[in-house]
């Protein structure tokens, strides 16, 4: 992994010990790193696009923003390959992105308009592309774990080489369906990834208040017989190598991994949450260790020009831009969008 | 009598404190209740005024939250279980179906469980199908639960009030849609009685009866018809378990016509037993076809287009009525 | 036609078997079902014929199965999956009510669930409240689930190829109560289709309707009816979702007189469901209140002199409808 | 803990490495063993007639014996207080017993008669009886283990000096309420007891075929922040003493304890099940490790008469007789009984 002295990344995340971070072996070319950065502006300026406008009210439900995650998200779409499959939560738009789902139809989605990819029926916390591997966002925490479990087994079980990768936050290591997906993954070898993007709250409950051990995943992992992971969450380069690590296991027949990441979200929850619930200090020092500032130091050093990088922030303005104006002249869904698609043959009769 | 205007939202903080206050064996749990004052800010206070020891945040681990409820309230404490959105009941129903709706029968009678869980239900808020659910259909079916869903904050209060004080399992569903409505309420203590519907308006033509949300379109959908000349009882059921017959009955029988409204999707709802018990106990005294208006049998769509062609309308309820009357 | 006597377990082993020979993407599992053959032995030789790979044994995780089964038919296989006994869907209600019922909806259509989950539904085992429960309404009251539920060993077969054929997700309740009940069968494939109740005897004074256990209840109850004068049809629904409306309701409209007999408790079972339909659809034709024959709103006991008193017997059917067409 | 060369104990459980095996501190003296041996010698042969009466086609719907594993729940009955709470399986008859229950009350249960202590209502799944602790069996498994921490929170709340323990078995560590129950009660600190009665096999199957690690609970301590205890589940005083241990942690305010009991039970898994699913030589190897033989070895090496261990098992025939012929004279309970106690002031009803 490269990191020269005056990586800020070097320190690792606040508050974390960094002997205790997991440190994949390898290095990340620049065309990949150039790609991991695009991806984090990509997700970052959608995300802070969304949030202003559902604070026009133009985001009607809710959403959940993965700012100051991105590494996480970018990470695994560069690491990731087309077949492999992708479930998220709730929290699932900057995964959606990461796979080249196209940004207008997730703004669609957000806005509840036809051009959205699930033609305004799931909304955002719903996001799915089959024809980009994201078999769907869930909602209802856990329960993507064990569906990952299917898709899993369903490449393994056609000796195809696809991985299916899960992830999930910090406060759903706690339900149930965690604890199975964990143990059947194992028991199959199933090729799956769990990632936990530890941001240090379920909601607006310290994970630390409701839970067990200190990592809530890292410190599970040997209840499932896994290597126990935890991972510097922003940095992309530490998250990318332990992708590939975990994506490569998977698909040569090792078995599932648990990965945790620590990282934090800058904003709030969902919807308008302030956040209020978080120390300043916290929220200080996590702001001093913004994933993408990071990594525009780190490319920098590394020799990338200001000005390549500039370029990338401009196309991103530029896609997210568009896809705002697409969303908002898209029409709403009609009637028979409503009574559409409850079965596979497009029908909802429950009725002769 | 002194009247204060309070959110359905105030209403459920109000009611908690209320309760809190009076017994100490009361205690209150779930995830985000306490330090967050609940996601739909229900639960504003009680921390800072109960404290840690009787207000609880958890894990997110609903089957630990219902199974600690359980076993407070069979050790004698009266637990107040928060289940943040109703449709999370699918991660916990074991323990409301199968063990505390069973256990003082299967036990004759050696233990009891004086709890409520308290869950925001219904749609309308562009929450998507997995948060948007009226579930209480899935607790009437379950012998052994008494399931209650408020219209309005002074029902919240009292009919609260009565479920901690009933010695048994109490599901109790607010409706997310209703939590920024307001109501007068009085002052002081307000404790109601479960099973007991409310005659909200009557009218000899028909009558419509409906639940939570439900209620005050029903109210206006009344309003409407009357200006084209049919005049409608609106009955607010308040309570399925215990349910009201006498009250629902003796209005259907005396204007022969029954429409249920209903935002549950259509099969197998409450809607469906008030229709089959109507249609067996007063069959002689119907007029005309009973008829249930209710979401259709899909799941809840996201965008707000779509929602609202879903769920019941006033004009929905309205033109249904208007056509059957009239054929 | 060549026929053999056949035990309803036997006949679900042989459709498993006729489903998974024809199709390679057919896959099993569940708890005890590969190497113990399943608890009620209605899989026995499956993992024998179709190897581990094909049959797998899982840890007690119900959701993780049913996960599994959901995350498997989204990209290519088509599960069978085994909840052992129907009540232990409240471990699990997430996966179905929440996730399989509703991702093909909310996706727009871009996930589809060619999955069967099959289950010991019923009581009549004596195996007390939490393993007799029929939670069929459970499964109908969800919209997205197709519910089937069938009564003798041809139709388990016929029915069971019908729903791992279906590209939508289908519960497949087997009756407990059945699995040692025999009928002919013929040899070779059996393909049915869902959404077909079947007209089991006609009678023009009333119509019976019934699913699983309750059908040769039922069908026992119009002989002795006949004895006595009262000529009743039979109807076996089968299929709750989709749902043959147009035999019942043409039955219906022919008697006048509707009973239904259901073993799920009271409230809000598909039998209110159904009365409802009628009531609506076919009020005119009515000489007379539908009524609905259940099993109290009742846990299930244990004793078998109290299970015996609480499900509906053969004469408790003929008491009820023997009076009801008297008075 | 007293054992001496010629002990068939010192051995440990057949395929236990003993080094792993938890060894607590202390003794057991002679009356408590006395006592011990006597609950044992009492399930034994309450369990043996129950199955005679299922034969017999009198036990009606299913039974699940715990011939075998008698130790467990005999040093539990005799280490616990009498105002402490268990919280049984369907496999709970012995722990019932444990506790004080009327034998009567069981057997009348097991026969659905109205002595039965359920009036029949329940059956031996849901053996419960609150006048002596026992809040329950439960047969859906993993739901008591949540229920349990319930009972000890009202225990923590009021200050009451009460242990809540549940037993439960191995193949009940893969479901998703263990996880959340575990944890739970560790961030709460709830006086519970955990023990899982490994039996080796969750129904049929082999619990190391569907595990993800050897020792299903012991291995899973460390997830929730606790000491990882494995211990010979067929040596009583290793098992009084580890109770002992277990309910003074958690009496004096140290929380909860996960305790994995390694057992056999020498009986199919339920009903008329022979077993056969198992190897010869494991279910030889358990046989010659039985708990009761083991006990009345070393109960004798210590001097006790043979005479007075040949008096217990005769009262306890006695006792089981008794329960038969008053439970077979019991008549079945009627129709009043059966519409009762849906609600807690006895009736039933749903509507006026
Ligand atoms: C079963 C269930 N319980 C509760 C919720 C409500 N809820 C939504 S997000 C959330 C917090 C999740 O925390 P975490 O897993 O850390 O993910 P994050 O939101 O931090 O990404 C909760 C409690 C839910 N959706 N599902
Ligand atoms: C949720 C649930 N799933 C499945 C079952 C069926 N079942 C009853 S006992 C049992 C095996 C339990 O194994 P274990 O926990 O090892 O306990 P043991 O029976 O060996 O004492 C199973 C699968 C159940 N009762 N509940
Ligand atoms: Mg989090
Ligand atoms: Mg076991």
């Amino acid at each position: 992994m490269t990191s020269t002295t005056d990586d800020p990344a070097t320190a690792g995340p606040p508050g974390i010990d960094p002997g205790t971070l997991h440190r994949p072996d390898g290095t990340v070319d620049i065309p990949t790193q150039l790609a991991l950065y695009g991806q984090m502006v990509r997700m970052r300026k959608f995300e802070t696009r969304a949030y202003d406008l559902f604070m026009e009210n133009l985001v009607k439900g809710t959403s959940h923003l993965s700012l100051g995650q991105e590494a996480i998200a970018a990470a695994f779409g560069e690491a990731m390959e087309e077949q492999d499959y992708t479930f998220a939560t709730y929290r699932g738009h900057a995964h959606t992105l990461a796979r080249g789902t196209s940004m207008t139809g997730v703004m669609g989605e957000l806005l509840g308009r036809s051009c959205g990819v699930l033609s305004g029926k799931g909304g955002s916390m719903h996001l799915t592309d089959v024809s980009h591997g994201v078999m769907g966002s869930y909602a209802i925490v856990g329960a993507h774990l064990t569906i990952a479990l299917g898709a899993a087994w369903s490449a393994q079980y056609r000796g195809e080489p696809r991985v299916a990768v899960a992830f999930f936050g910090d406060g759903t290591t706690n339900i149930g369906a965690f604890h199975e997906s964990l143990n059947l993954a194992a028991v199959w070898k199933l090729p799956v990834v769990f990632v936990c993007e530890n941001n240090m709250y379920m909601e607006y409950t310290p994970i630390r208040a409701v839970t067990a051990v200190a990592n809530p995943a890292a410190d599970r992992a040997s209840a499932y017989g896994l290597e126990s992971i935890l991972v510097d969450g922003n940095d992309a380069d530490a998250m990318y190598l332990t992708a590939r690590e975990s994506l490569d296991r998977a698909r040569s027949g090792g078995g599932p991994s648990l990965i945790e990441a620590r990282t934090y979200r800058s904003s709030g929850h969902s919807r308008a949450d302030p956040g209020k619930y978080r120390p300043d200090a916290e929220v200080a020092a996590w702001k001093a260790y913004d994933p993408i500032v990071l990594y525009r130091t780190r490319l920098v050093t590394r020799g990338v020009s200001e000005a390549d990088l500039d370029a990338i922030e401009e196309t991103a303005d530029g896609d997210v831009d568009t896809a705002t104006v697409n969303a908002k002249a898209s029409p709403p869904p009609g009637a028979e969008d409503l009574m559409r698609n409850v079965w596979s043959d497009g029908g909802w009769s429950w009725r002769n | 009598m002194v009247m204060a205007q309070l959110t359905y939202r105030e209403a459920v903080a109000r009611a908690i404190t209320q309760e809190m206050e009076r017994d100490p064996n009361v205690v209150f749990l779930g995830e985000d209740v306490g330090g967050a004052g609940g996601v739909f800010k229900a639960t504003v206070g009680l921390l800072e005024r109960f404290g840690p020891k009787r207000v609880r945040d958890t894990p997110i681990s609903e089957q630990a939250i219902l199974g600690a409820a359980m076993g407070a309230a069979m050790t004698g404490l009266r637990p107040i279980a928060e289940i943040m959105f109703a449709d999370f009941f699918a991660v916990c129903w074991d323990l409301v179906a199968n063990q505390i709706a069973k256990s003082s029968y299967m036990t004759a009678g050696q233990v009891s469980f004086p709890l409520v869980i308290r869950s925001g239900n219904g749609g309308g808020l562009r929450f998507g199908a997995q948060h948007s659910q009226s579930v209480e259909n899935w607790a009437m079916a379950i012998p052994g639960l008494k399931v209650v869903a408020p219209s309005n904050p002074t029902d919240v209060i009292g009919l609260f009030a009565a479920a901690v004080r009933d010695p048994d399992p109490v599901m109790f569903f607010e409706h997310k849609g209703l939590y920024s409505s307001k109501g007068e309420v009085a002052d002081g203590e307000i404790v109601d009685t479960l099973g007991s519907a409310k005659v909200l308006r009557t009218g000899g033509d028909a009558t419509i009866v409906a639940l939570a949300a439900m209620v005050p379109r029903a109210v206006a959908a009344a309003e409407e018809l009357a200006q084209r000349g049919i005049e409608a009882g609106v009955i607010d059921v308040r309570s399925l378990v215990p349910l009201d017959t006498q009250t629902i009955l003796r209005e259907v029988s005396a204007t022969g016509r029954l429409f249920t409204v209903e935002e549950n999707p259509r099969l197998c709802g409450w809607g469906a037993e008030l229709v089959s018990i109507v249609a067996e106990e007063c069959f002689n005294y119907l007029d005309g076809p009973p008829f249930r208006i209710t979401t259709p049998h899909i799941p809840l769509p996201s965008a707000d287009a779509l929602e609202d062609m879903a769920i019941p309308s006033v004009e929905r309820i309205v033109t249904i009525i208007e056509r059957a009357m009239q054929s």
